[in-house]
């Protein structure tokens, strides 16, 4: 069973990696994924995120069953904030445990290129300087980023 | 019909949500957005650019010829910039 | 600097990332790979890691340089393992830290391929049953995913 | 010039480290396991299969024809398998 939580509070990425090896003695590889909000050279007092209650949740758990189908894993955990979060603040976090590490490392960063560009969240930036700030911008490079993981036709949806 | 709008949407059309009773013949996500246009400044100004707007029918996302019959809740929203 | 460290003693991986990003406010992207040792369905008792004492300090030092060439990175530690490990306890650790996620999912990926098949370390299996243990051969899968980093000419060396 | 070995070569060579004072002639690392070879039946063992034995010349990975002249510590070992 994965782990998937939609929090406002913070969240301890060793604490959960420790929880997914707990008593396995099969999993041979771990990879922690932990993004953090960026200060972009002081210009950023925080980053609000907006989520969408109840479809952030099952979006995410759909990505996961699509790793879950196309790695073999052991375990998987993703936890993903909303609210106020400062420069320096964990934002998202994904755990992933296999056997063997390309399995492991293949699946985080695949869930991580489709938790940028499926999971309903939407950054909205605070200035450090006071001034209004806006909503952070799609970007075709995580669109790109999306597109390694296709390999045969484009998908229907999305 | 329930509707649900996000982020710059949300802060466009000056609500969060919204319930309403559709017209005849708006029968897919396009149709709603374009009949949603013509209900005020604010929505013709969320909706401005309807390529770039996304939609999700009952909590998955979707195409804009998506069909919304039977549909409880559908959500409008930018394109996602979570992770 | 990289933090390079070929010890005995467990480690611990939450202390170490967290010492790849205090006090930044950069670094948008943490990636944590943890090797562990498995059991093999309870057929191993153990795995006996012998090393280069020098070379291997030398070896990873080179293999970090290589990936702080390739990507733009904050921040990189490798620990590496040596002595009798049991099931579970984990082998080796890689933390890369940098502005953008996939260059610090690739760095990662990369050391662990690199560490793989040119860290000279050599692991040897103790059985469960006690029967005498053997060399765990070189993988030619380890081969195939090295050549993923080779687009062009293969290397000279190696 | 000192050798060294690890892993099943160490094992088969029945030593972990040796000085030697080399005949002439002797120009590269496969120079060095041929003549190695010739030694006993522990070398013979060791290097029964010279392409399996990789060799590094003070503490750099090198290949079979990589001249020795000037080495201070060569190693023999099997392929790593670290990590």
């Amino acid at each position: 069973m994965p782990t998937i939580r939609i929090q406002r509070e913070d969240f301890d990425a060793a604490t959960e990696a420790a929880a997914l090896t707990r008593g396995q003695t099969e999993v041979g590889a771990v990879v922690t994924f932990t993004g953090l909000c960026r200060a972009e050279a002081g210009r950023l007092a925080a980053l609000e995120l907006e989520h969408y209650p109840g479809m952030a949740e099952e979006e995410v758990a759909r990505v996961v069953a699509e790793a879950e189908a196309r790695w073999p894993l052991e375990g998987v955990t993703v936890i993903h904030r909303y609210g106020r979060i400062a420069p320096g603040e964990q934002i998202v976090l994904v755990v992933t445990a296999s056997t063997h590490r390309q399995a492991a490392f293949e699946a985080a960063s695949f869930l991580m290129d489709y938790l940028k560009t499926r999971a309903p969240f939407w950054k909205k930036e605070h200035h450090a300087d006071g001034s209004a700030g806006e909503w952070v911008a799609a970007k075709d490079a995580d669109d790109e980023a999306l597109a390694r993981w296709q390999p045969s036709a484009p998908r229907a949806a999305e | 019909m329930r509707l649900v709008y996000f982020a710059w949407v949300r802060e466009r059309i000056g609500k969060s949500e919204e319930e309403v009773v559709l017209p005849e013949g708006i029968a897919t996500v396009a149709d709603l957005a374009g009949w949603l246009r013509t209900r005020g400044e604010e929505y013709a100004h969320a909706f401005e650019n309807p390529a770039v707007v996304r939609a999700a029918v009952d909590r998955h996302h979707v195409k804009p010829d998506a069909p919304i019959a039977g549909a409880r809740e559908i959500a409008f929203f930018p394109p996602m910039t979570g992770g």
